[in-house]
This record gives C-alpha cells, structure tokens and sequence, in this order.
C-alpha cells in the first residue's frame, strides 16, 4: 500500500500535456520542486491554475509549458510583478497565455466548490467589480429567500494538484501545520494527487493527531519525500522563506536570456531536488534554518 | 523632527487606526504603519493576513503576507476559505489597506490592467483578495505616491470598488464601508457626502498647486483645510531601529 | 481584558427569554453545565437549536423552558428516543414545542451560511425527500452554469451560542481537539457567545499551536472555567462519555414524576457544576478517565 | 454452528463489505458488521462516521457515533461541514447504513413520523444524516427486523430516498447510487430492474410464508432464490468475545 515514488515518476505518470494542474499553496509550502520537474520533463500546454501563481509558474511559463493562467493574483509577493507572465500576457512571448481571472475569494470558493461536487459556490464577491464581465463562470445569482443577490462561480476541478506537507505516512495520510492556504480543497478537488512531503513518517504519528490531517490516503495517488522540496518557499518549522530569492528573480525574469541561464542552472542543470539542494549549499540551508519552537503537546487520551 | 515623506506616509497611516480594530494587513508601508500603530497607541491592534494567520506578532516584518514570521506566534490561522468566508465576508474586520496602479475620485481602485482589458498595455497582478477587501471592511487606507497617472478621474478598470460612482452608487450594491482615507505624499485625502474624494490636510511643505498638479480631475479642498502632524520621535525610532532598518519600505532621514 | 465569570453570571447576562439559543457540540463537548443553569434561572420560551439536540435539550424542554426546536435528528443516540421531547412534540407537554426541521447537513449549511453572513447556503441534500414541503427556509435553487441543481437552505444565526473546548486564555482564544462538530460557526453564527472550558491556559499555550484554535477572542464574550461541564457528555483527553448516564436516561425520562425528581435531585439541587461533579463523586469520575495519550508534538519554529 | 437471528444479520451486513471501500458506520449492528468485515475479509475498510472521525479504530464498540474511541487513533477528524460537503456529497463515501421506522418497496425510508407530519401518530428522531447519505452512498444497507409495520407498500414519509417511485425516478432527481439490499431477521432483500425489492435469500428456518406475512404488499422472490450463508465460527467468535461480550446489539446463542 505504500504510494512512495520519486517525483520523476510521480510527474510522469500523474502529468500529461494538456492538463489542468494546480500546484498548490498560499505563501507557505509551494511545490518548487515538482514544477521543476514539469518543466525537466517538458511538458507542454499545461493549464496552470493558483491563487498566487508565484515564481513557480513564472518560471513554467518562461520554460513554454503553458497555455493558460487561471489565478488571482500574479504578482511576486512584497517584489512587484511576474515577469515572465507578463511577457506571455502582454506579448506572446515565449507562447500565447490565455488568462482567466478571479478574486482570491472567488478561486477559492471555486475550488470549494469543485471540492464539494456543487455546480456552483455562492459569496459576497465581485461586488461593484468589472471583473464579472470577462468571466463567463461568474455569474449574479439572486436569494430564493429575500431580494438579496450574490455572485455565484463554477466549480474548478484540476486534472492534478500537487500539494506539500510536512509529514505523511507512505499511504499519503498526511500532517500540515502553518499557513494552510487552499492545499486541502486543491487535494479534495482534483483527479490525480501528488503529496511531497519534508518527512516520512509512521502511521501512527498521524493517528496520535487527527485533527492534524489535511489529507488522507484515499485522495493521494504519489507520495514523494522530497525534503527542502518548497524552497524558495518554505516548510513552517522545517526552514524559513528564501525571500532573497525572491527578490533576485525580479531581476533574473525582467531578462529572457537570463531566465534561460537561471533555467539551464537551476532546472535542467540538476537531476533532481537532491541535486538542487546540494547545489544551494550548507550554507544558505544553515541561513533559513528556524530555531524549535514546539506546540503545547495535546491529549488525546486512551479510551477502553 | 527630520523625517521623509515616506516616514510621514507610513505614521499618517498608524494613526488611522484605532486600538480596538481587526485590521488586514497589507505588505509594505501598510505593515509598517500597523506595527507603529500596535507599538505605541493601539497595542490591542489585532493583524489579520490574507494568507488566514489571526492576531500575528511578527519578531521581523515580512516580506509576504505568508511569511512564517506571521504563522509562528499568531492566535490563530484559518484555510482560506474559513479566513474570506468567516473574517471578511462576515464583516470581522473593520480596516484593509489596499494599493494599485489607479485611484480614482470616489476611491475606486485599479489593480488589473492599464488600457483595455483583453489586450492592456500594462497587464498588472489584478485582485488578490483586494475587491472583497474594498468590499466589506468598514474602513478602506490606501497609501501611494501622488501622480496624475496614479490619480485619474476614473480608473480603466475597477478592481475594487471605493464609492463606485457616488456614496448612493455603493449603498445599491448592498456594500457598507467604503474608503477612509487616500495618504499620499503629499497629502491625506478623505471623502466627501458625495463620496468624492478631496484634500483634508496637506502635508508640511506641499502646496495646493502641487496636489493639483499631479491629480488627474479638479480636486477640492476642505473648507479648514489643515496640516497633517509631523511624525514623533518614537514613531521615528520604531520604523528607523526596528521595523525598517534596511530602508526596504521607506527611505529615511538621517 | 479577562472575560472570566462564573456560569452563573454568563447564563444570567447572555441568556434572555425568548432568544434562541445554541449549545454547541456533536456527541463531543455538549454544554451541559451551561443548561442546567439555564433551567436553574428559568429561562423561558427559548428556542433550541442543534443537530442533534440530546439529553441536554430533552431536560430543558421538560423544566418548560423551551418554545421551539430546530433540529435534525432529536434521539439518544445509540439508545432511542428523546422521551420530554416527544411528549412536548407530540402532545404539548409541558408546553407545545414548534418545530423546525432539517437535515443534519441542511442544518449545518444554514449555520454556515449564518457564521459567513450568506443569504443562502447550496447543497446536494433533502433530495427526494418530503422534508421541504414541510420548512419554508429549504428551497430549490438552479444553477446559473447548467441544467443542474441544488437545495438551498436560509442563514440561521442564534441569539447566544454556548461552546466548549479543552482549553482557552482569559480573553477566549481557545483550543479544541477531537471531534470538532459545528462548535466553530455555531460561534461564528451567533450574536453572543459563552465560552466553557475545563482548563484556563496562557495565551502563550494558544500561540504556540494556532492550527488548533477554533475560536479567537472577538468573537467571545464570556470564558467559564467549569471541569466537568460537558458530564455525560465528554472532553477528549479529559473524560470519556457517561454511556450509562445516557442509557439511565430514557427509562428516567418516559416519566414525568421521574424527570421532575431528577431535575429536583441534578439541577435545581446543586448550585453549580462543582456541587454537581461533587454529587458525582469520585467513583464515577475515576471510571471515566482516560490513560494519557499524547500527539506526536510538532515544530512551530521561531523564526527572526 | 448454533447462531441467533441477530447474529445472522450481522455477519450478513458484514459480508456485504468489500475490503476497498470506505463504509459511513452507523450505530449498532452495522457498527458490529464493520468490525466484523474489518477483522476478517476486509482489512482495509474504512471506517467513517457521520461525526466527522476517518479511518477510525474503536477499541471498544461506541454507543454513539460520535465516542472518544471513535476519536482517538482516527487517521483524521472534519468538523461536520467538511464531513458533509467533501466526504458524502463529493462521493467518497461508498456505502452508508441506515435503519428507519419504515422502508417501503423501493427502499425508501421513513424515520421522520408515523401519520401526518404536522399532527404526528409517533414523532421519529428525523433524519440526522440518513438523507444525504442515502442520496450520496453507491451502496445503501439496510438492517432491520421484518414486520409488516415496517416494510409498508409506501412510508408515509419520506425521510431518505431509495428509487422514490423505481430506479428512474430516483436518476431523474440527478441522484447516484441507491438501496443495495435490506437485511432483515427473515431474508436479504434486494431490488430488482424497476426498483422494487424482491427477496434474494431465505434465511435458513425463514420460509416464503413467513416474509409474506411481514412484508405491506406481495413481495416477489427470486428466480432461484437462495439460502442465506450461515455465519462461521470465526464471525461469532468476534461478535461473542470481542465486539459484543455484553449482548448490547445481539442476542447470542450458548
């Protein structure tokens, strides 16, 4: 029953040219090293949908494997914008980027509803916006109680989601803590699931602490020990976020032969997460380590 | 005191809030201005971050809203949906600072595209969650720098909506709330019955002429028109020693 | 800043006539204590809200402080039936009971709808059922994207919802763990909340583990430190369920001297929950404790 | 073997399991069916309550759905909106037991009143989850004692769905799945092309005349109508030993 694999092969068999995917994460956790791998494997035509679409699908884009953004909010977050996506949506370059655009509200509660298996979510959103108008799963919907309205969105549901965790057993039973952003209704919604995670752990850690568990092992498909999987983003506890780099692809994307110099470095350059996090050094790694800072234990208690 | 205009910005905005408010906080000046506002007058302040952490305590200021700063510490973190549906929608939160590429005279805030939608000239990171923001908090801060390019008569798109197209405009909608204040460079600019926005207090050393100048529509000014107060030296002290000391958000006076 | 008071004093402030009321909890945490002070003050004409309404409700509609119950399913569960509550349903005593009925998921969606300041929630539920014939606030609703459809249910937002949790700071910031129920937006949903807890604990303890906070302290107007208060009922890790207390029930329940003894004897004979824990006695409590089971403990990290 | 009726029914219920599904406990027999299946053919069962607890591991058999053992050693625990939302109604959930006052010939439930809704005879518990469960599951299971109280041609309310009026009515109303058979102390029922339950098999000693006499209208039985398998040794070991010591949900032969 154990689902561990490489994420070569997780990518491989869960990705396919064409598909919806959604990397999933707000700040926190954000799968770097599966998108490298995407485009290691060059996938092609790949409708990337987030929130924050972040460096990750900056650099999916700028590697020519997509061919719509589906998000809210694309930009580098606390820097300034995507270059590579804006060269893509302003210009074609390196491939035409269909876009198809939210709030954050309204992606989320469209992933809630395509988690849920609704035809559509309801929210106080969009209200007094222009954004409606260009998005045809938008639409007004009025109460059937009252002469109140709200917009309604369509559900999304991404052939893939690969989401990150802390720890998972290798059934995919897994343990998150920190920002969780939109990582389990991504995994709730989604066909194929791949689970990266800092840690392996025992089934039995995860059943110390259920109310703990984002994601249980019936919707995992891949589970891959990836540690330092999320950096530049990070792993509450495990490492703090590389803001540096952050600030260093502003520069690095405003250029496309640099992005090809980064990309040839940094992506293609490496066989895989292992390779990059050696490549990153003791250094950098010791520079973003947190010190412990444990929770209060809870008792579950052991009931006859 | 010596100080700078973006010192004076970041300290105008603390003194918008009040002790007792929840407010979503933006990355930035806006960070800033919550920090001073928590460390000198508002210690009851409590920080809410788009990314779901409630009641963060941040030891650095981050550079993102999901930074871990705001996770480690914090009094409570919800997923997102909890953290739109429950915080924002529900009205739990009463201040959002919120920026953009265009603000115009009712307030009402461009952050998608400069141009035309389908083909822009600037395609720019869009909403975030600052149209739901702008929606439902009682008190929308903006804080950006005063130009004629950021200040249009009417914005290209709106994203969030201010007044939308006067105070009544926004009632119909079913929205309360609406925006506050405008601190730019220059000035703090508030809202009229209307729901126009005008001039409440020019800045030490700025003139009418230089907010006409660089506002894109004939701008009006309060009948007792004022100054906005010079920063104090602990509220220089907390941005300059500990909130800023790297001059990423503000430059800073000697 | 502290919110400490006695249940005396929450129930006493909080609790109006006429208000309807939310004594949150699914098997897990039910606020007992906090009813029994409200039969103790004679609160009346109240209208009872839950799922599943439980002993606690059956005791509160034969001391006659009940007017009305919204609920989803109103048994003992595992045993049968809720016998004051039938009598009250069926045949007016001790006083009529209106009724308003649900699903559990249909109510659960309509306290969501209250906790989210929603004017609708939709769901896949009551489908094929004769149950929105009978409640005005369940309507069929059609989606603005398809042929599709579902139910919607209208907001429900309780005067006062009663919550408990393991553990909260003298603000109300609190941690709960094990079985979650609706505990969260039944406080969310209401106007006035009254938090109990079987432990005060620093706000340093709620800060270390935010994950596990289910409700933060603006939204609570009254902590009780009350041990025991969930008796039968249970506290993860604290005690287990009294079954034989839910079992004893129905026999003393199908009567209505009886009930009135046993109110005489458990409610209006104590003063509080500590002379009721006393009544107890030691035995009975030793019974009922778990051995200790701890979470695997995670790391928060403190970053600079 | 010498087994009881209510052993019967059990060890029946549990042989209905199979080892990959994820089965929604209800209290009771099917709470002793589950552990039965899950400590014999199907290891990995997973076991969901409507309280919200997966993957759970009773140490004991709980009285209600909603036991600390229930909780303690579960893989995971939703609050009842998740349970509800993403577990039942997104379709994870791939059987679901329920019971009722009544269940007519096509498999719809009553446990809301007997007579008139609003002037009832008897006033049921109500639904609790079994609406959506019976809309939601693949696999419906039904345990109850025959009578002919209890299986009317047509309950007088519908409380949870099976064909409603056949196998079309219930897929025009968008819905999945459906009643799967309906074990009773005299036979296993199950439901035929047009949605009607028909008898599968007789239990061994239960004769056609028997299910006549308790059954509300004239129940077809099948083509070649079986004997129900009896329990094994090992079945009744664990009803008698482990899961049952104390006849709470069955009586138990010497």
């Amino acid at each position: 029953m154990s689902k561990v694999t490489s994420m070569h092969d997780a990518i491989s068999t869960g990705v396919s040219d064409g598909d919806s995917i959604y990397l999933a994460g707000f700040t926190h956790l954000i799968p770097f090293a599966a998108g490298h791998e995407i485009i290691r494997q060059e996938k092609r035509d790949l409708e990337l949908i987030r929130a924050t679409p972040d460096l990750i699908y900056d650099q999916l884009i700028a590697a020519g494997c997509a061919r719509k953004a589906t998000f809210s909010w694309a930009g580098n977050p606390g820097v300034g914008s995507l270059p590579a996506f804006r060269r893509a949506a302003e210009d074609g370059i390196p491939t035409e980027l269909e876009l198809e655009e939210y709030t954050h509200f309204g992606l989320i509660a469209a992933l809630d509803a395509g988690a849920s298996n609704l035809p559509f979510a309801p929210l106080r959103g969009f209200i007094g916006s222009d954004l409606p108008e260009h998005n045809d799963n938008i639409a007004r919907i009025e109460s059937p109680f009252d002469d109140d309205y709200v917009y309604a969105v369509a559900p999304i549901q991404p052939d893939v989601a690969v989401i990150r965790a802390q720890r998972a057993d290798d059934a995919g039973n897994a343990h998150l803590w920190g920002i969780q952003g939109e990582v389990k209704i991504a995994g709730l919604a989604a066909d194929t699931v791949i689970l990266s995670v800092e840690e392996l752990c025992s089934e039995e850690t995860i059943r110390s602490d259920p109310n703990r568990t984002v994601i249980t092992s019936d919707d995992v498909d891949h589970v891959v020990h990836d540690p330092y999987g999320s950096h530049p983003s990070y792993a509450q506890g495990y490492y703090g976020r590389d803001n540096e780099a952050y600030i260093e692809w502003a520069e690095i994307a405003s250029d496309v032969d640099r992005v090809e110099a980064w990309l040839d470095e940094w992506v293609y350059g490496v066989e895989n997460r292992r390779e990059y996090v050696e490549k990153l050094g003791a250094e950098r790694l010791l520079d973003l380590q947190p010190e412990h800072s444990y929770a209060t234990p809870i008792d579950m208690g052991a009931y006859r | 005191m010596n100080y700078t205009k973006s010192e004076l910005m970041v300290v105008a905005a603390a003194r918008e809030l009040e002790n007792d408010d929840s407010v979503l906080v933006g990355i930035g000046k806006p960070n800033l201005a919550c920090n001073v506002a928590k460390r000198t007058h508002a210690p009851e302040l409590k920080m809410v971050y788009e990314s779901g952490t409630i009641g963060s305590n941040p030891s650095s200021p981050p550079l993102s809203i999901g930074d871990p700063v705001l996770a480690s510490g914090a009094v409570s973190i919800e997923p997102m949906r909890n953290g739109f549906n429950y915080y924002l929608q529900a009205g739990r939160l009463d201040v959002g600072f919120l920026g953009g590429a265009q603000i115009d005279k009712y307030g009402n805030i461009n952050s998608t595209v400069i141009g035309d939608y389908d083909d822009p000239t600037v395609r720019l990171p869009g909403s975030g969650g600052a149209c739901e923001i702008a929606g439902h908090v009682d008190r929308t801060l903006m804080v950006t720098p005063h130009s004629e390019r950021r200040f249009p008569e009417e914005v290209d798109f709106i994203t969030s909506p201010g007044f939308v197209d006067g105070r009544e405009g926004r009632e119909e909608l079913g929205l309360d709330g609406g925006p506050e204040a405008v601190i730019t460079d220059l000035a703090v600019c508030r809202f009229d019955e209307r729901g126009e926005m005008y001039v409440d207090t020019l800045h030490p050393n700025a003139s009418r002429e230089d907010v006409r100048a660089e506002t894109g529509w004939e701008i009006e000014f309060a009948d007792d028109l004022g100054t906005t107060p010079e920063p104090n030296e602990e509220e220089l002290r907390l941005i300059r020693e500990d909130l800023d000391p790297n001059e990423m958000y503000t430059d800073q006076a000697e």
